[in-house]
């Protein structure tokens, strides 16, 4: 190969960006600089979404080969290294970890019905579903929409890995665009569906929960969820070793690590692997539309699916629950507990649902991993 | 995936999530009892071994008892040793407070 | 495929644990639950055994598939991935550079023939190995027997792996277990093993040690063990790799990590990689208990080299050595230099033999991976 | 197999080191002490350099089978598998990832035209390159040696790793030793370049930078430059990811884990395996010397470009440039920029150009990485 | 390659350097103008919203507030609080301070 | 393998065990050896360099020298400095303690 001047011009020019930019790619960068707005100002989630939305403005430019894999002698690009660990299913599980060892399952325990709601909040995910499929999406791609509205970030990525991975992007950036939404979706659902006697119950104070019930809790829950449905078990389980690794007491150490340094290595390279799956082709379809619309369905239907139950539990407990907890359920922890902290305290000052709600709340976790599990049961 | 399928398998689903999730419930109300039944057998004798890591409590417990306190609440003066301590990587033990005193 | 409610919920109760379960898988989740008992309540070496226990939870359950590898397109197990680290050979020696960045081989460079002890210390892996031949292992599975008598995890684990990896998770869990178990294990022998004049003897306090040599020793470890011996390379080459990176004083940085977040992640790992292991099939076999007995034995015998050397030390250098120091030879960093110093202050109230304990005691580190290193350059 | 005593005595001996060392092994090994001399007394660059030569020691020891890479059943050694992470260029992206994190661009914001001397500075690169053409190097093997004119060691570690690794380790060491040795290269070429008129000119105080224009900046430079430079993509492009992280002020946890415990881990295993490429038969070779000899000259040059540049622009600007903060333009952060600072002072006592420094310091380091990248996009 | 071939590769190599940095250094000049224009035509608009994320400054502010500070400026007294805030993990807005006070 | 290829094993490896750390002992012993006769020579020849790293406690003590310690011993006054220092991320050399004093 000679090196003239004007040859190695031409040859620096057709291999330029400007020379090779198709119009998706050039729009899905105009996507990432609005993500990476919603992320820094308007603070939607954004240790993720930023991340993301870097990943997905690097995977946009052309010419750069950082998806591709390995050919023959040649090793892969860097995004192609990093995004294997969305691929195998790893990062979502160890993300699990860290949130386990950040977790207080007290108000959970000091309240076990809580669980209730954590499973009602989940009505969102299956109605989703099925308008997807009434949308024409495949069972597996409509699976993979409907569990947006676990509003859980971790378990949408990783079921929707396993089930179709092109929709990853869209469905993880509204899962976390609608987790931060959380306080503008949910109040008017809960002021729609309950009345001011019913947001006004203050609550009785929970008990104190032993050190002991709390360290047994991570085991109870991983045996009896994974027994009852296997496929669980990377979910669960490792969000439940996070959360004994920190309850023990005696393993301090390891439970800082995997809340710090091992969530936010993992969380950086989980955020860019899942934007940099946003490349123009597959994104700008009018299916990401559909899961964005889609997705909003779900977050509103597993609000309401949390606050009916809530209502019935009121019913039945004779006024002793505050309906507006239900709403929690949906995870997106704390966020949704702190919701209905704030409608509790609008209807009632003295009212404080904070702790109460934090139940439904991590009950959610649980649930929309539950929910995972069996999309991937039937349709892994 | 025909519509009807599709309806049945929220049901199955959704049904299948209430039936964890109430299991769970379950099973940590039985928890709760039998660690309140135990507490309770606990009480009646006392010589049966109970916690699991209380020493570190009692290790700021001993240090606050060798320690004036002058407007200064425990809880406050707790924070400010552990501080101390961890930052200089000196155990609490070692550590030695004579006065903790808020200033005014 | 139909998707009929009761065709489901069969279908769904049929990959269900409760549908699989063998009574294996039964008995070793109990065992997974005593385990988790002594490491958090009985503080067995619980940054280890914790997530043994936890990973061996994990394995056990039916129908999770968390162990299986890659079949065609589909990607493996969460377990099947983190295992690669044991497998590859990878995370024993990185917990090796992080051990090497907390320890102080001051003690062992001011008195250096504290190495003797740290060798004759390692009497009971042979007497467990020649032991284990007589029980009928074969002289690889022996070897990796053997070796829980160097009271080390991490090489105990790495041997085992190279050599025999059917046994590792018993093997692992009796190292740790006994390890934990020091102070009940080593007293009686000692106190049977010398004389009441022997214990009360008061060492001559250590000369200091210079910043100089301090650098150097690793470097000098890791010349003359690599070249007498260069299957030692990984674990002695990362030891002495983390201790200079302490030693030097120039990379604080990198020794904070190697000791801290490196450790911590990998620890978690590694637990639950070894833990996973121990699925009934292998596990519930006789050769467990052979294993854990002889792995008393091991640590017995160990104990006794120490003892027996210190005495001849005590009496060649005319009583100024304590024979107390010998039994922390053993390693178990810094159980066993604890265990000396307690029952020489028994002894005699103003004895202070913890110091003096510390050199035996790293060099024990040294002794067991040098056995270990001389068993998989003959059975490797 | 037999073991009797004397088959395995020999067995074990003929397995050592001392039995099949060659001579150029032994030779390394010194190198590697030398190397370790400087990280630690003389403080070379000691994070890195302090990691490369106990990587160099490491897989100089014979036998040890280190290096190997895994052969049927058998699992590869342990620097095979740390290696892989240079291999696949993934470790120096990362650690880019950490200088972002680390950089404050402010200065160079402020004053834009900081980027000219940063181009300027990577003047030695090319002269280096033409040089070694001239000595009859390979033209990938010409580009690798130019880019150590970048003073920019993960660069000239990804660029070597992509063109030639046959000469990574003596690339990465001659690298790494000059950038310590800043302080005694530049200062003599200072003061031949410029004059003492030239050398006291104050210059004006920076605008302040808003937060808002740090922010953009890092997407404003990943976009051009990844646009105008495919190939510049996973330098660039983690680089600017790890600013954002920093400047947006909403990922802090994020951004202080990319350059704290991610970037020790990936600095300790980036060392370790660039110190073990340099195994005897390659690294002890003419070529080697003749690397080292235009490393110096393309640091030389590289400084003289930023200076030239440097007194064009004092002449442009009517003496308001001070050309001393050309030199800074070599990168070698923040070193170079207090070199500038140091000689700034020396000819005028109130002369503070540190932070007029850091502008093309910064520049620098985006220079080399650009430099880099052509190369890549020539010869790649 | 020939020595011609490899001063070309100088003259396009250097001279892509330069363009790649000039059109950089052009792009953060116009990005400038761009945020002071911006600025300008807010402070004509304050109801514009400005910045990105203050609340945080806000915060301690607010703390600030209720505090008196004797002999200890302002900056030193919110490095205090947020040590102390940092490591007891407790909020700043739920930590009482009630006095910083140097002491001599 | 039988019981008396066992036994040669142990006798080789215990051998080797015991070769190998006490070759280590006597490199070990070798090394002091070295260190203390150059100690010696530098001690006669106060010029030859000596340390490796003690510029940082001089930064330590050139900011306490500035500084009145009052009932409070430098060891305690290097540690709160430090922890403001590293909390602060403010070097050292430009924090400005005038007073550290026990309060009674
Ligand atoms: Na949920
Ligand atoms: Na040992
Ligand atoms: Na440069």
């Amino acid at each position: 190969m000679t090196y003239s001047l004007t040859d190695t011009l031409i040859r620096v020019w057709e291999m330029s960006g400007f020379a090779n930019a198709t119009w998706q790619q050039l729009v899905m960068i105009l996507v990432s600089f609005v993500l990476i707005y919603l992320a820094v100002v308007k603070e939607f989630e954004p240790l993720l979404l930023l991340p993301i939305a870097f990943g997905m403005l690097l995977a946009n430019f052309p010419m750069t080969g950082l998806l591709e894999g390995p050919l023959g002698d040649q090793p892969g690009g860097l995004l192609y290294y990093i995004y294997q660990g969305v691929e195998l299913g790893i990062y979502p599980p160890l993300i699990f970890l860290g949130i386990g060892a950040m977790t207080d399952f007290g108000p959970l325990i000091a309240r076990p019905s809580s669980l209730f709601l954590g499973a009602a909040a989940q009505f969102g995910i299956y109605i989703a579903f099925l308008l997807a499929l009434a949308f024409g999406f495949a069972p597996e791609a409509a699976a993979a929409i409907g569990i947006i509205g676990g509003a859980d970030g971790p378990t949408a990525i990783w079921l929707t890995t396993k089930l179709y991975q092109d929709l990853l992007p869209a469905i993880a950036i509204a899962a976390y665009s609608y987790m931060a939404l959380i306080p503008m979706i949910q109040p008017p659902l809960m002021r729609l569906l309950t009345t001011q006697k019913e947001r006004e119950v203050k609550m009785e104070q929970l008990r104190e929960v032993s050190k002991a019930e709390k360290i047994v809790f991570p085991i109870v829950v991983a045996t009896l969820c994974i027994f009852l449905l296997p496929s669980v078990a990377p979910l669960i389980g490792m969000l439940m070793l996070g959360n004994l690794l920190k309850e023990s007491g005696v393993t301090d150490r390891l439970s800082n690590t995997a809340q710090n340094e091992l969530m936010n290595i993992v969380t950086i390279f989980l955020g860019v692997s899942v934007g940099a799956k946003a490349v123009g082709e597959n994104f700008l379809q009018l299916e990401t539309l559909k899961v964005i619309a889609l997705g909003l369905i779900a977050f509103a239907f597993s609000t309401v699916g949390g606050l009916l139950l809530g209502k019935l539990m009121y019913w039945l407990s004779g006024g002793k629950i505050n309906p507006l907890i239900g709403s929690a359920g949906v995870s997106a922890v704390p966020m949704a507990a702190r919701v209905s902290q704030v409608e509790g305290q609008k209807a009632n000052p003295s009212n404080f649902l904070l702790m109460h709600a934090m139940g439904p709340n991590v009950a959610g976790v649980i649930g929309s991993a539950v929910a995972a599990g069996i999309f991937f049961a039937l349709f892994g | 995936m025909s519509l009807l399928e599709g309806l049945q398998i929220l049901v199955i689903g959704l049904g299948t999530v209430f039936l964890v999730l109430i299991s769970l419930s379950g099973a940590v109300a039985l928890e709760s009892r039998i660690f309140s039944f135990l507490n309770k057998s606990k009480k009646e004798n006392p010589a049966a071994e109970i916690s699991t890591t209380p020493e570190k409590s009692t290790v700021v417990n001993a240090s606050v008892g060798e320690l004036k306190l002058i407007d200064v609440d425990e809880r406050t003066a707790a924070m400010i040793m552990a501080i101390v301590s961890d930052e200089s990587q000196i155990p609490l033990s070692e550590l030695n407070f004579k006065y903790i005193k808020a200033i005014n």
